[in-house]
């Protein structure tokens, strides 16, 4: 990983995530980065398996699901282009909350979690920007799934009395 | 009268002639309502003789309380007003708005076959012209005309009948809509002690004139009449400060004198069905037993009622102090959006008749911050 | 919130009394999503099938002699002549016992009433459509419209919003109109696994739309309050300002001319000002709670 | 006829006068008898069929350890219970022992008081079980008795009032006794359906109909005790036929603590 992709810099700096970042901190970004590749349908990681690597989504669509015992298989997100994946390997202890499965051909960039880590540790500059991007992307995401607790198409219709006929 | 008076001029009659104009409206076909002492209070009724008037009668107002009293006159429009405004007569309470029949060719729809009632309203106080001014706006005056209010308001003879005293729950002066009656009206009486000053309105009221033992009015009856109205007018206390009031209100919608007010609201609506200008009204289905034919009443309805804002299973307004909010704002704001005016006179009934003593003019100085 | 000048148009069709309904018979009934269905009405009076029109976002009273009427906004193609459809989902009395009725069967029908979609506005612009749920209903005489003069606007996209996969709106219908040009994205709140399409809030649609020129940008949108709320969020961060973004609210509708006090929001009455807002317009109104 | 809704109506403590509204509907009640199979109804027919019941119509408070065991067995045999009248609803004005001492008016009223079995409360049927709707009214209405029935029957809302006493008495042009004559009412708080009779004949409501829902009884309260009324005056004012009710209960309840600090 001591060559540096030029490319893979420069998405960087297309993705949110990095977006408007100097060259610098790109750079160092993308020394502890690597291109990663998911053929539609394989399962990147599981609900409760370790993984290391946050990935910054590139192209492609990745469903997570939750496991609910005797619903099985629950999808609770997909996530596409810009977004962040498996963000527990960051602030988490590293197992996964959810099993996340790609949709489509997948690419993406994953960043070594510890790497990462222990840059913004080093590079406190960095790791203030680092954190800043995953709090505002933690919170998107925190408001999106009250939004989705709220069932906001549900509706309930409690003034109609359900005839005593059509209860037999 | 002289065959040359121009409807500007003033006329007079002698107190005589009150039952003779009577007289004259029911021959032309004229309900006469005006008002009658009916349970305790000066209510508005159809009348065939002045006997019926409230002679010699006033009324007490306070907040949250009326009482008939003895004057020592025996003026016949000596009070201010009462529990019933002239909404009862143009708006009725019930009215059928359609009527809808089964048939072989599936359901058939019709207007409702009530006729319109032709009335001759004696009595009318300067704040209730403006209050009908208003309702003519709300039911003529868009894009969509109500046929009810239209045939009854088309009809309607007006009598007006300036205020020679005022109550203490009076405030017409700070809406700028008497006691001076102006403009609204056929004919427009002022009472003196041995007669009535008249002023026309309107070719209708001058046809009438003419069929009354009335004169032109002398100097010294027009000043005695002008003496009159201008008592009335020193006599009211009560002040509502409008400026800027629209924003005042929508800019103060979570002002915690709202939740203040809301212990004391008790949500029970008789604010709206006394005030003169509310105009809202729900229709229910009145079916007959086979349910093959079908009336659609339209009944008034008040925005203090909690399934008044129901919709998919809820209640928008659910508390009570987002229902007097709703009535306070749309009264003196909102309203001034939709037609243009405030949607408040100035009668003072919405603070005689709230049973608990409510009074607007001292919510609205507490949003504005001042203390009551 | 003045009335639109083609609202004089619609005007002109109701008869004398506001009040009154003319008589319409259900001409076929398409169940869509569950509790939900499509129906076709027609006059039957031949002249006033010949009179009627409608602007996209206009509404219809329905009535059932008995029962009541309710508001419902017209779901069919504005160019459609003598029958037009009304999607409706059972949430009422009146809904109920329409729910119960078979082809062939009458109903009372006031309208078209309130004001409709800023069509000319997009003229030329691109074109965000979000529907949540049933708000799609609203919606979909504009899409026709779109289809029917493509050329006359730029990118047009709908965002669709629905509680679960079986919760999408004429699915049937997609093909064609991603064939006319419309970009099409769904998302559902609830799905399983097999569900392969996007599950999330409609709003992360707006985060990842392409939106390459957002001030020749309008966006229309109907569904549930909260949903239009977090909606006007992420399109404002897109760069849209306020008075690009249209909205279809509701209210208890009962006269539907504005002579009966129920559907105030703030200064407007929704039947006559609305149910079509500007946002700018309305937004100081529709963020107080129990207004 | 099999898919007629079998309708049952079972009486607890009352006066039998809601069940006697709907015998008073006449044509009315034909309609509904041809809507509905009566399959238990001992005021109006010998004929007692066995449950399960579509509609059962419930008269009555709980007040014996006997109404208790039977509410239970009343709703396992009824697809949807609907309380008629006050005292099904609130407890009726029997509830009024709940201030008191049972014992005592057990020995005041009987000769052999040790005859008598009762709980020492009389309670809404609600209390006990789980009821589907609650038609108000001491007695209830027979207009809506049968519109209730007709909606279930069809499936759809009941068109009850919600709204207050005093928009019935405005719409019919009473004049606000409380405002003119200085009566106290419970018009304000009240539930409408009676159509406003009492203020009419210068009486104040006396909540026959129950609370409006989301009324401010504490608010009227307080207002009459301002204008000059003893709260002690006014506990009668909110315990009579709804008297049970919580929000009736609550007020008189407050209305009383305040008469007892010499308020």
């Amino acid at each position: 990983m001591s060559s540096t992709d030029p490319s893979l810099a420069e998405e960087l700096c297309n993705l949110q995530f990095a977006s408007g970042w100097s060259d610098g901190v790109v750079t160092e970004l993308a020394a502890i980065s690597k291109y990663v590749e998911f053929a539609a349908g394989t399962i990147i990681f599981t609900q409760g398996a370790e993984n290391h690597d946050l990935f910054l989504l590139s192209a492609g669509r990745v469903g997570l699901d939750m496991y609910v015992p005797a619903r099985g298989a629950v999808r609770i997100l997909t996530l596409s282009r810009g977004e962040l994946l498996a963000w527990s390997a960051l602030v988490g202890d590293g197992h996964m909350t959810a099993t996340a499965t790609a949709l489509e051909p997948v690419r993406a960039i994953a960043i070594d979690g510890a790497r990462l880590l222990d840059l913004c540790d080093r590079r406190h500059d960095i790791g203030y920007r680092v954190m800043k991007r995953l709090a505002w992307a933690l919170s998107h995401r925190l408001v999106a799934t009250r939004l989705q607790l709220l069932d906001l198409y549900s509706h309930t219709t409690p003034h109609v009395l359900q005839s005593p006929v059509e209860r037999r | 009268m002289t065959a040359n008076a121009s409807t500007e001029s003033e006329f007079f009659f002698a107190r005589a002639g009150l039952q003779q104009l009577i007289d004259v409206l029911r021959t032309r076909g004229y309900k006469v309502v005006g008002p009658t002492i009916d349970q305790g209070a000066i209510i508005y009724d159809e009348i065939a003789s002045v006997d019926q008037l409230p002679q010699g009668w006033t009324d007490q107002q306070e907040p949250g309380q009326y009482r008939l009293e003895r004057r020592n006159d025996e003026a016949w429009f000596g009070y201010v007003v009462g529990p019933h405004s002239w909404k009862r007569y143009l708006f009725p309470p019930l009215a059928t708005v359609s009527v809808a029949d089964k048939t072989a060719a599936g359901w058939q729809m019709t207007s409702s076959p009530d006729p319109s009632p032709k009335y001759a309203f004696l009595g009318v106080r300067a704040c209730e012209l403006a209050a009908i001014k208003i309702q003519d706006r709300v039911f003529l005056g868009g894009a969509y005309v109500d046929p009810i209010y239209r045939d009854r308001r088309e009809q309607a003879f007006v009598i007006a009948v300036n205020c020679t005293m005022a109550g203490t729950n009076c405030f017409c002066t700070s809406m700028n809509t008497g006691p001076r009656c102006r403009t609204g009206f056929d004919l427009a009486l002022t009472e003196l002690p041995d007669g009535f000053l008249i002023e026309v309105g309107s070719d209708s009221g001058s046809e009438i004139v003419r069929e009354l033992q009335a004169r032109v009015a002398e100097l010294a009856e027009s000043q005695a009449a002008e003496q009159a109205r201008l008592q009335a007018e020193l006599q009211i206390t009560k002040k509502l400060d409008t400026t800027d009031i629209r924003n005042l209100l929508l800019t103060n919608l979570e002002h915690p004198r709202w939740a203040d007010v809301a212990t004391r609201c008790l949500s029970c609506t008789n604010c709206t069905m006394v005030c003169p200008t509310c105009f809202c009204t729900s229709v229910s289905e009145v079916s007959d037993l086979q349910g093959d034919h079908v009336e659609r009443h339209r009944q008034w309805d008040s925005c203090f009622n909690l399934d008044f804002s129901y919709m998919n299973g809820g209640n928008v307004r659910n508390d009570i102090r987002s229902r007097y909010r709703q009535w306070l704002t749309h009264k003196l704001a909102s309203w001034i959006d939709q037609f243009g005016s405030s949607g408040c006179v100035g009668c003072g009934r919405c603070i005689t008749w709230c049973p608990v003593a409510i009074d607007l003019t001292v919510e609205v100085a507490a949003i504005r911050g001042e203390t009551p | 919130m003045n009335l639109s000048p083609l609202m004089t148009h619609a005007h002109a069709a109701v008869a004398d009394n506001p009040w009154l309904s003319q008589t319409v018979r259900i001409e076929s009934i398409t169940a869509e999503i569950p509790e939900v269905a499509t129906y076709e009405l027609a006059f039957v009076d031949p002249v006033l099938a010949a009179r009627y029109r409608f602007l996209p976002g206009q509404f219809n009273m329905l009535y059932l002699p008995g029962v009541g009427e309710v508001a419902i906004s017209i779901s069919a193609n504005p160019n459609s002549r003598e029958r037009w459809a009304h999607t409706i989902r059972v949430a009422g009395t009146v809904t109920q016992s329409l729910s119960r009725l078979q082809p062939g069967a009458t109903l009372g029908l006031r309208g078209p009433y309130g004001n409709p979609w800023p069509l000319a506005d997009c003229l030329g612009k691109d074109v965000i459509l979000v529907a949540g749920g049933i708000g799609l209903a609203p919606l979909r005489p504009v899409i026709y419209e779109l289809l029917a003069n493509r050329a006359k606007y730029g990118n047009v996209t709908l965002l669709l919003g629905a509680r679960t996969p079986e919760g999408l709106l004429y699915p049937g219908e997609y093909t064609d109109w991603q064939a006319g040009g419309i970009e099409i994205e769904s998302t559902v709140d609830r799905a399983s696994s097999e569900w392969t399409g996007n599950v999330g809030v409609v709003t992360l649609l707006i985060d990842r739309l392409p939106l390459p020129r957002p001030d020749q940008t309008v966006l229309l949108m109907c569904g549930p309050e909260v949903m239009m709320h977090f909606t006007v969020k992420s399109a404002r961060k897109r760069g849209l300002a306020d008075k690009q973004i249209w909205l279809s609210s509701e209210r208890n509708m009962q006269c539907a001319v504005g002579l009966c006090g129920h559907c105030q929001l703030g200064p407007t009455f929704v039947c006559k000002d609305g149910p079509v807002f500007r946002y700018d317009h309305i937004a100081p109104f529709l963020k107080v709670e129990g207004l | 006829m099999a898919d007629r809704p079998k309708l049952a109506v079972f009486k607890f403590a009352s006066c039998d006068g809601c069940q006697l509204s709907l015998l008073d509907a006449e044509d009315e009640l034909l309609a509904v008898a041809g809507a509905v199979d009566i399959a238990f109804f001992p005021e109006a027919s010998s004929r007692m069929l066995p449950g399960p019941y579509d509609i059962a119509l419930v008269e009555g408070s709980i007040t014996t350890a006997h109404d208790a065991e039977r509410i239970l067995e009343v709703r396992k045999q009824s697809r949807f219970l609907m309380t008629i009248g006050a005292c099904a609803t609130a407890g009726g004005i029997q509830a009024l022992r709940n201030w008191g001492d049972s014992a005592e008016f057990l020995r005041a009223v009987y000769a052999r008081p040790e005859y008598i079995s009762t709980l020492t409360t009389s309670t809404a049927v609600a209390d006990h079980v789980a009821v589907d709707f609650e038609l108000r009214g001491c007695p209830i209405n027979h207009h809506q008795l049968v519109e209730v029935l007709a909606s279930l029957i069809a499936g759809r809302r009941p068109r009850t009032p919600t709204h207050s006493v005093c928009l019935d008495c405005k719409r019919r042009g009473t004049v606000c006794i409380t405002v003119a004559q200085g009566i106290p009412c419970l018009g304000p708080v009240t539930q409408a359906g009676c159509g406003a009779i009492c203020p009419a004949y210068d009486r104040g409501c006396y909540g026959c109909y129950g609370p409006v829902k989301q009324g401010n009884s504490e608010g009227l309260g307080d207002h009459l005790v301002a204008s000059g009324h003893h709260p002690s005056d006014l506990v009668p004012l909110f315990r009579n036929f709804n008297g049970y009710s919580p929000e009736f209960r609550a007020e008189s309840d407050r209305l009383a603590a305040r008469a007892a600090q010499g308020d």
